[in-house]
């Protein structure tokens, strides 16, 4: 139950926010912090409650779940269910949810109850995708999220935020598409094999089929979460949107959108067709590879301090990608704990242009510089992210590549050669971005003022996270474990099945 | 008292916070006595532990310390963990001590920069990351602390940031020191890989049981950590960083690039000494990369006019020694000798930041001179360091750490006629270029003026390091003098003594008598050249061939020259010109043909009554036929 | 009695339908449109009654019926728009009405 | 003929009724009012006399016309949205200065004809209903003859639409002249029976001739042609009302006739069926990209949407039916919504069909442009709206018989589509500022009109999140369906 609570708060309080527009900018705010907020005191009170079954054994595969007949015509329910993965996922939602409501605080001036509407329906969005274990359902959602993610980038975002949005939503919903017909395909195979039309996910894992059919539904899923996640050679639309798009806005994409596309390959992709996707593995390995060392180049080459970090994200989630075909326990947990500081790392350099955004109304690298001298705090800040994103050891970025690479070489050593040199690639662009933002002449003389208390509240957290998953991520790799070993059980037994 | 152990990297890590966080509002004098006291207390503990180690040592001569569990996934249990032994015991007390003593120097170099704080945070930041690097138990929490201190370099490095030329030069040393870590981190997939741990002693004892002597993996192994290791220490072919490194505050130069950081490489491949047991090529490239460097950067060293690249291609060349010493086994003979460089080199440094401060930021030596009776302290400190690092017999200590290594280059098992031949050599190159540099800068006729003296807090610590020096080689000395090992026999118990000399091998007396005589040679070759010919120094770059010589070496053989051309540029070259990606182009050309089509199916809506009819007409017609012919 | 095959008769029709179109397309006036429409509309009829005597069924020429009646509602309010169009063009010319269009 | 068969047949009586009676209320008084009141009551008496029809189904009133739960239900749905367009009709007509109450009798007329199509089992009732609709049509769109454009769409509209149903006519004759019968059910037993008929010339001739005279009435490739400019030319209620009831009918007919005749199963008529459906999916979604005017835009859109529609029929089977039925009600819906929209925002002096009457509408209007986003955002078949569930269940219709070239073409040209419904959107909420005249000519919102919208609002958003009522009611009606 308690996980459409989570979904029903947030809905209202989106609605609620939009109503409350008309009495005063103040109130939508609020709303939305306050919703956020309480939500993941549910989750951190429902993880603290459930610490033990989380980190020994499961009660059965879901911590929480929650079941309705919907469309029972065609056998669609409505199915919500909670294991450690999406625990982390939710919980990493809300917070950065709260940090999206804190940080448009005074960005948004304009139509603020409709921006935190929108706001509090993508989060909800996102929850559906990270609870619904009912493939209609998580369509549903999946789909829903972009709706209010789009009007986010459309309205509130920079010079050219109508092609950017219009590009990001175009991009997703092909591909969203394409897992349609997939999910669809599976549909019938299954029922074809077992008589039963049902779109429940554990039933339908372990459908036999014939390996082209596999290969071919497989894609189907891939592509969708490939372009979300994105993978090269379908990142375009990330830079644009992220560029054009409000704070809230990138920080939303990079912390959790993407992350729902590297959710869906590890939830979908693999336990749904794991012979596919082993036979697949090399090729998505090295699109993953050629991502992360491409996603560097270009983020070097980037003078738009925006565009610069949302290269880096091609980046850091070509590890992901490289992780989750590798499928082994490292490199899930690695996979994961990258997952989860990529959201705190890129997200926080996110935030920190929007800040400097607003004193100096320029992204453009060129046009800053020596900025250190008249605010250190925030050159610090930026400095401390830098290098959480080029992966220094003691930073959550360091751990989830260092599990991903450990995980990876069993699977294929020189892959995971050019992945390593993708870290090496990624202190050219962390260094370049210190020295052309903070460090060198101030030949522009900025005179800016330096974090003050909203912002440092934002950004403290961010930096304790970060930290904290660096140096002690037992909780989350504990957490995530159980749901792993189920993951994995399923896989398992489908491979053999398909053996005999 | 061992239990101590984790104060000493958390005291200078607490004082990094305090500074890094409220640096801006603790007053100026505060600043200096924080950061130095932290890293002073870290000394003391550290003094402490190191005494206990010896009046009771441990089980073993090894303790462990395990502070919290990190790294937990599948095989996967790494803690965080501090483990204490011979080896690490003496890296880490030389660390803090020379540490401390720079400290104290800085408080006076920095006193009027008005970024101290920020100063001695990342100092302080520095010092725990060493001292975690050579604490850690196993290789991640080693590679924490090694890319702590690669961080903290570039910091430091580039810390008058307002300078492009500086940032330059720091992000240089933090991308080339990470081309080794590169190859470092895919060493230890390696050994994950296929010796299931991390732990360092975990894996010594597997790679022994696991793989024969020469098996490829462990020759894959040591080449990967050496790869690691050249990184780190400057050595062929990743040494171009360091002599750039030289555009940060003195201190950091004294510190980070001459007396500890550089020297992680060394501790690395001693700590992994087992791996290159098992793996002799391994060994041996360890050996030619320690030969090439040594002798290759000592003809820079001859030729630079600015006195700190002189001393940061000296110390280029020394480690080259230490690597030497790693590549024929005589593993305690390279911490010696990176014991006794950390106090001399240290000292040179320290000496020539008080000669750059008295005369208002001249680094050329050329245009210094006479500046002996001028900076009387400065000089006496900087000719007993010059001399402990050209090895001037019995009263230096460098003498006894270089002298061993050389002799051991072709006495131990794994020497050779020519590994013995380049130290000699070296040991030639280095007394040249030493007193090329003391000649240059304290004798002659004076050419600048001398604005300032150096307070104690600066001359202080040259003293005690000059002490050091001195005496610093006496735990150590051949048969024919005494034949003191309490350091040796100390390290045996981490590290195993020299393979049994080969037979035909010269003796330990012979060795040094031509180490002295390569050292005379030296000396008399940069005396003629620089106090009783002067005019002939020149006259030897006045020719072509002579000027072109000079200004390779200068140019440290032109290897920045090189890299510059076939990795730098490339890539810059490439994120030039793609950086509106090429791959969006194929998606907007789509859109540009959807747009094309639109144009043209708009064309057909004309409007006109008849052509629709005519259109619905021929759509019959059409469809008739395919219904009938088809 | 000897009837007309209906193929034959189907064939007259089909010509008769093709005239009918071909004058739809090759005249501009609107009421010589009309007319080609009529054309049409009876070569169907036509084709109707073959069919039906064919089988020796009423229902074709039945159909037909319903076709002229049809027909004529057609001609009804297309003459009157013919006329309002004659008001505001000032031609009879079909393709003077053609102002949207793309 | 019994009377049994005049109770089946109540729904279309009491439409007939109505125009008369509404016909005579004109001759006795004048009253705009009045006659559209009428109107409403009539319809809403059809309607229910839906459930007094009910108790007889299945039965076949005369061989002519069949009524079957399957016919009931889209009767049903023509008369709700017949009474829909009357509504919207009354706001539109009252800023128009004709004579505005004939406008009902034909709107009824053409609601009989439309029935009637729907109810065919025969050639002879198919053509009349076919004939019933379209005359009324001619008249409904030339109806504001003050204005020039509409003129222009009737006349248009009457050539072609004659034209088309000429050719229609001739099919219908070919196939009589080789089978010797007009009745669906019969035609469906000797086409099944007689293998060498599938192949016989006049029939394939015959039913492709056919499907141009459905094919103009569905404004499908190539016989779409007409459709933007009757579009733009017709009053906004007129156009809903033609995109929505007359192509209703058409395909409920058409759905019945190629099911009922097995003449889908025809090769090459299935052939050209699919032939059909790829070029109304690209040419629809295609000539709309970059369109400035809405109705226009709204016209290619539909085209496409048939297109779609196309695809879940040639699926065949139950899955296809019960798609079809569910995508029509939601394409209803949603067509209606969106020329409500236009239909409350358009003057006396012209319809509000340029783009740039919608800029940046959110900010002014935020209800009216959140139902037109909302009506948009069903026709690209995003959650929350009835387009979302519609388009599922056609790709469902579509996988579930693996036509997957079709289907991975609905989708592809689908995400065209979705280009131009963006582009709207980003109009409707653009921040700059409209131009001032713009702004000033925005005419009020009427009770009843605006009531209409949000029906329509509510009915989208239910059957997009929860479509389980509905579709156990499509089922229990279109499995009645012979043929399936």
């Amino acid at each position: 139950m308690i996980l459409v609570w989570l979904i029903v708060i947030l809905l209202g309080a989106g609605a609620l926010a939009w109503l409350a527009g008309r009495f005063g900018a103040e109130w939508p705010r609020w709303i939305s912090l306050v919703a956020a907020g309480f939500d993941l005191a549910l989750v951190l009170d429902f993880w603290a409650r459930h610490r033990a079954e989380v980190e020994i054994i499961p009660q059965g595969r879901w911590l929480a779940e929650f079941n309705r007949a919907w469309v029972p015509q065609y056998g669609i329910h409505f199915h919500l269910a909670m294991d450690g993965l999406s625990l982390l996922m939710v919980a990493l939602t809300l917070f950065i949810g709260m940090m999206a409501v804190l940080c448009s605080w005074k960005e948004i001036q304009k139509g603020v109850g409709f921006y935190h509407f929108n706001l509090m329906w993508i989060l909800a969005g996102i929850l559906g995708v990270f609870l619904a274990v009912d493939l209609f359902l998580f369509y549903f959602a999946w789909e829903l999220m972009l709706v209010p993610m789009y009007f986010l980038i459309a309205i509130w975002g920079h010079e050219h935020r109508v092609y950017a949005a219009i590009k990001f939503f175009i991009f997703t919903q092909l591909s969203g598409l394409l897992m349609l017909l997939a999910i669809l395909g599976l549909y019938f195979v299954h029922h074809h094999a077992t008589g039963v039309y049902t779109f429940e996910y554990s039933d339908l894992l372990g459908t036999p089929m014939s390996p082209r059919t596999a290969m071919l539904l497989m894609l189907g899923f891939f592509v969708a979460f490939a372009v979300k996640l994105p993978m090269f050679p379908f990142h375009p639309w990330l830079p644009d949107a992220h560029t054009e798009a409000p704070t809230a806005g990138s920080l939303i994409l990079a912390a959790l959108l993407l992350k729902t596309g590297a959710y869906g390959m590890i939830r979908f992709v693999v336990p749904l067709f794991p012979g596919a996707a082993r036979a697949f593995a090399p090729i998505a390995m090295t699109l993953g590879v050629v991502g992360i060392l491409y996603g560097a180049v270009l983020a070097y080459g980037q003078t738009d301090f925006k565009r610069m970090v949302a290269y880096t994200s091609v980046s850091h989630l070509g590890f992901v990608l490289l992780g989750i075909f590798a499928w082994n326990t490292l490199a899930l947990q690695g996979a994961v704990v990258g997952m989860i500081a990529h959201a705190l790392s890129t997200g926080a350099l996110f935030m920190l242009v929007g800040q400097l955004y607003e004193r100096t109304r320029t992204r453009d690298l060129n046009q800053l510089g020596g900025l250190w001298a008249t605010a250190p705090v925030l050159s610090g800040v930026g400095m401390f992210f830098m290098l959480g994103s080029v992966g220094l050891p003691g930073l959550g970025d360091f751990v989830g590549e260092f599990l991903v690479l450990l995980g990876t070489y069993r699977a294929h050593v020189l892959l995971t050669a050019l992945a390593t040199v993708g870290v090496l690639a990624s202190t050219f662009y962390g260094v370049q971005m210190v020295q052309r933002a903070f460090h060198g002449p101030n030949v522009h003389h900025w005179k800016i003022a330096d974090l003050h208390g909203r912002e440092l509240l934002i950004m403290g957290p961010m930096m304790i996270l970060l930290l904290g998953l660096g140096l002690y991520p037992l909780p989350v790799l504990k957490t995530f474990s159980p749901a792993w070993k189920s993951l994995e059980r399923s896989t398992r037994s489908v491979v053999s099945e398909a053996r005999r | 008292m061992l239990n101590l152990l984790w104060l000493i990297p958390a005291l200078p890590m607490a004082g990094f916070l305090i500074l890094g966080l409220f640096g801006s509002r603790l007053s100026r004098q505060a600043i200096p006595i924080l950061g130095a006291g932290s890293v002073g207390l870290s000394a003391a503990v550290s003094l402490w532990v190191a005494g206990s180690f010896f009046i009771s040592p441990p089980a073993g001569y090894a303790y462990t310390q395990v502070l919290w569990r990190w790294l937990e996934a599948g095989s996967l249990h790494l803690p965080i963990a501090l483990y204490l032994d011979p080896l690490s015991l003496i890296m880490m007390l030389v660390v803090t001590c020379v540490s401390f003593l720079i400290h104290v120097y800085s408080a006076g170099y920095m006193s009027d920069d008005e970024d101290m704080s920020r100063f001695f945070a990342y100092m302080n930041l520095f010092v725990a990351s060493m001292v975690t690097l050579l604490l850690a138990s196993n290789l991640a929490l080693l590679l924490l602390g090694w890319e702590g201190v690669g961080l903290c370099s570039y910091l430091l490095i580039g810390f008058w940031y307002r300078d492009p030329v500086n940032g330059y030069a720091g992000r240089k040393a933090f991308i080339v020191t990470r081309v080794g870590d590169t190859s470092l981190l895919i060493g230890l997939f390696l050994l994950f890989r296929h010796l299931g741990t991390l732990d360092i002693q975990t894996l010594m004892e597997r790679a022994a049981h696991q793989w024969p002597v020469g098996s490829p993996l462990a020759v894959a192994a040591g080449l990967l950590l050496l790869g690691g290791a050249v990184g780190k220490s400057a050595q062929l072919p990743l040494q171009t960083w360091l002599p750039d490194a030289m555009a940060g505050p003195t201190p950091t130069s004294a510190l980070i690039h001459a007396a500890t950081m550089v020297t992680a490489g060394v501790y690395l491949i001693a700590r992994m000494h087992v791996i290159y047991q098992l793996a002799p090529s391994a060994q041996f490239a360890v050996a030619v990369a320690g030969a090439a460097t040594l002798t290759l950067a000592g003809f820079s060293a001859l030729t630079q006019a600015d006195i700190k690249r002189a001393l940061a291609y000296s110390t280029v060349s020394q480690i080259g020694y230490m690597f030497l010493a790693l590549g024929v086994g005589a593993w305690s003979a390279a911490i010696f000798h990176f014991m006794t460089h950390a106090f001399f080199k240290a000292l040179l440094f320290l000496g020539a930041g008080m000669i750059i401060e008295s005369l208002d930021h001249e680094q050329n030596m050329f245009k210094m001179g006479g500046l002996r009776k001028e900076l009387p302290v400065v000089f006496w400190t900087f000719l007993i360091a010059g001399c402990a690092l050209a090895g001037v017999p019995l009263v230096t200590a460098g003498f006894y750490s270089k002298g061993l290594i050389v002799w051991q280059a072709e006495a131990s098992s794994a020497g050779r006629w020519g590994f013995w031949l380049v130290a000699v050599f070296g040991v030639f190159l280095t007394a040249a270029y030493t007193f090329r540099i003391i000649f240059l800068t304290f004798f002659g006729e004076p050419k600048s003026h001398v604005h300032k003296r150096p307070g104690l807090a600066m001359t202080v610590p040259c003293v005690i390091l000059a002490a050091l020096s001195m005496v610093g080689g006496f735990v150590k000395t051949p048969e024919f003098l005494g034949n003191i090992h309490i350091f040796t026999g100390f390290l045996h118990h981490a590290l195993p003594p020299v393979a049994a000399t080969r037979a035909a091998s010269m003796s330990e007396m012979g060795s040094e008598a031509w180490v002295t005589l390569a050292l005379m040679a030296g000396f008399a070759v940069a005396y003629f050249c620089y106090i009783y010919r002067p005019e002939f120094s020149e006259s030897l770059t006045r020719p072509a061939i002579g000027k072109a010589l000079y200004r390779f070496w200068k140019s440290d053989w032109g290897m920045d020259w090189l890299y510059d051309r076939l990795f730098v540029w490339p890539v810059m070259w490439f994120a030039r010109v793609d950086a509106r990606d090429a791959v969006d182009s194929i998606y907007t050309g789509m859109a540009r043909l959807c747009e094309l089509f639109y144009h043209g199916a708009r064309q057909t809506e004309t409007g006109r009554l008849r052509w629709y009819a005519a259109a619905i007409a021929l759509g019959a017609v059409i469809f008739v036929a395919v219904v009938l012919f088809l | 009695m000897a009837t007309v095959p209906m193929m034959h008769a189907l064939l007259v029709a089909g010509i008769l339908f093709a005239l009918g179109v071909t004058g739809l397309l090759v005249r501009r006036n609107i009421l010589f449109i009309l007319m080609s429409l009529e054309v049409m509309l009876n070569a169907a009829g036509l084709a109707f009654v073959a069919a039906g005597a064919r089988w020796g069924q009423t229902d074709g020429q039945v159909v037909f019926i319903f076709i002229l009646s049809m027909a004529a509602a057609e001609v009804a309010v297309g003459l009157a728009l013919v006329i309002q169009i004659y008001h505001r063009f000032k031609s009879f010319d079909a393709d003077r009405a053609s102002e949207m269009k793309g | 003929m019994p009377s049994s068969d005049l109770i089946a047949l109540l729904p279309l009586l009491v439409v007939a009724g109505t125009s008369v009676v509404v016909m005579l209320a004109i001759a006795i008084h004048r009253s705009h009012r009045l006659t559209s009141l009428l109107t409403l009551i009539g319809l809403a008496c059809a309607f229910a006399s839906l459930w007094v029809a009910r108790t007889l189904t299945p039965t076949e009133a005369s061989p002519l016309l069949e009524v079957d739960s399957y016919a009931l239900f889209f009767l049903g749905l023509i008369l709700a949205a017949t009474f829909v367009v009357v509504i919207l009709s009354y706001d539109y007509l009252e800023k128009q200065d004709v004579n505005r109450e004939e406008f009902y009798v034909l709107l009824l007329v053409a609601s009989l004809g439309s029935s009637v199509l729907i109810l065919s089992a025969h050639f002879v009732s198919f053509f009349l209903g076919l004939e019933l609709l379209s005359v009324a049509l001619y008249a409904l769109s030339a109806y504001v003859f003050t204005r020039e454009r509409p003129l222009e769409a009737g006349i248009k509209y009457l050539v072609l639409a004659a034209g088309s149903a000429a050719f229609l006519l001739f099919g219908m004759a070919l196939v009589y002249a080789r089978l010797g019968t007009m009745g669906f059910p019969q035609i469906g037993a000797l086409l099944s029976g007689g293998d060498q008929l599938l192949k016989d010339p006049l029939i394939l001739a015959g039913m492709a001739l056919i499907v141009t005279g459905v094919g103009f009435k569905l404004a499908l490739v190539p016989f779409h042609m007409w459709t933007p400019d009757v579009y733009e030319g017709a009053p906004a209620p007129v156009t809903a009302y033609v995109a929505t009831v007359s192509k209703g009918a058409m395909f409920a007919l058409l759905v019945r006739f190629f099911y009922q005749t097995r003449g889908v199963t025809l090769g090459p008529v299935f052939l050209v069926f699919s032939l059909i459906a790829i070029a109304s999916m690209l040419v629809g979604n295609l000539l709309a990209l970059l369109q400035s005017n809405v109705k226009r835009i709204l016209a290619y859109s539909s085209i496409a949407h048939l297109g779609y529609l196309l695809v879940a029929f040639l699926a065949g089977g139950r899955w296809a039916a019960q798609a079809v039925a569910f995508y029509l009600v939601a394409y209803f819906i949603t067509t209606l919504g969106a020329f409500g929209v236009v239909t409350v925002l358009s003057s006396g002096e012209r319809d509000a069909d340029a783009l740039e009457d919608y800029r940046g509408l959110f900010w002014r209007r935020p209800w009216l442009a959140g139902v037109f986003a909302l009506m948009l955002f069903s026709l690209a078949g995003i959650p929350l709206t009835a387009g979302f569930v519609g388009k599922f269940f056609l790709l469902t219709a579509g996988v579930s018989a693996s036509l997957w070239n079709l289907v991975i073409i609905l989708v592809v040209t689908s995400v065209i589509g979705l280009f131009y419904y963006l582009r709207v959107i980003v109009v409707l909420f653009a921040t700059e500022e409209p131009a001032a005249e713009v702004a000033a000519a925005l005419p009020p919102l009427s009770a009843s009109g605006g009531s209409a919208l949000l029906a329509l609002t509510a009915l989208l958003v239910w059957l997009g999140v929860d479509p389980a009522f509905m579709l156990s009611v499509i089922q229990r009606a279109v499995l009645s369906l012979k043929g399936l």
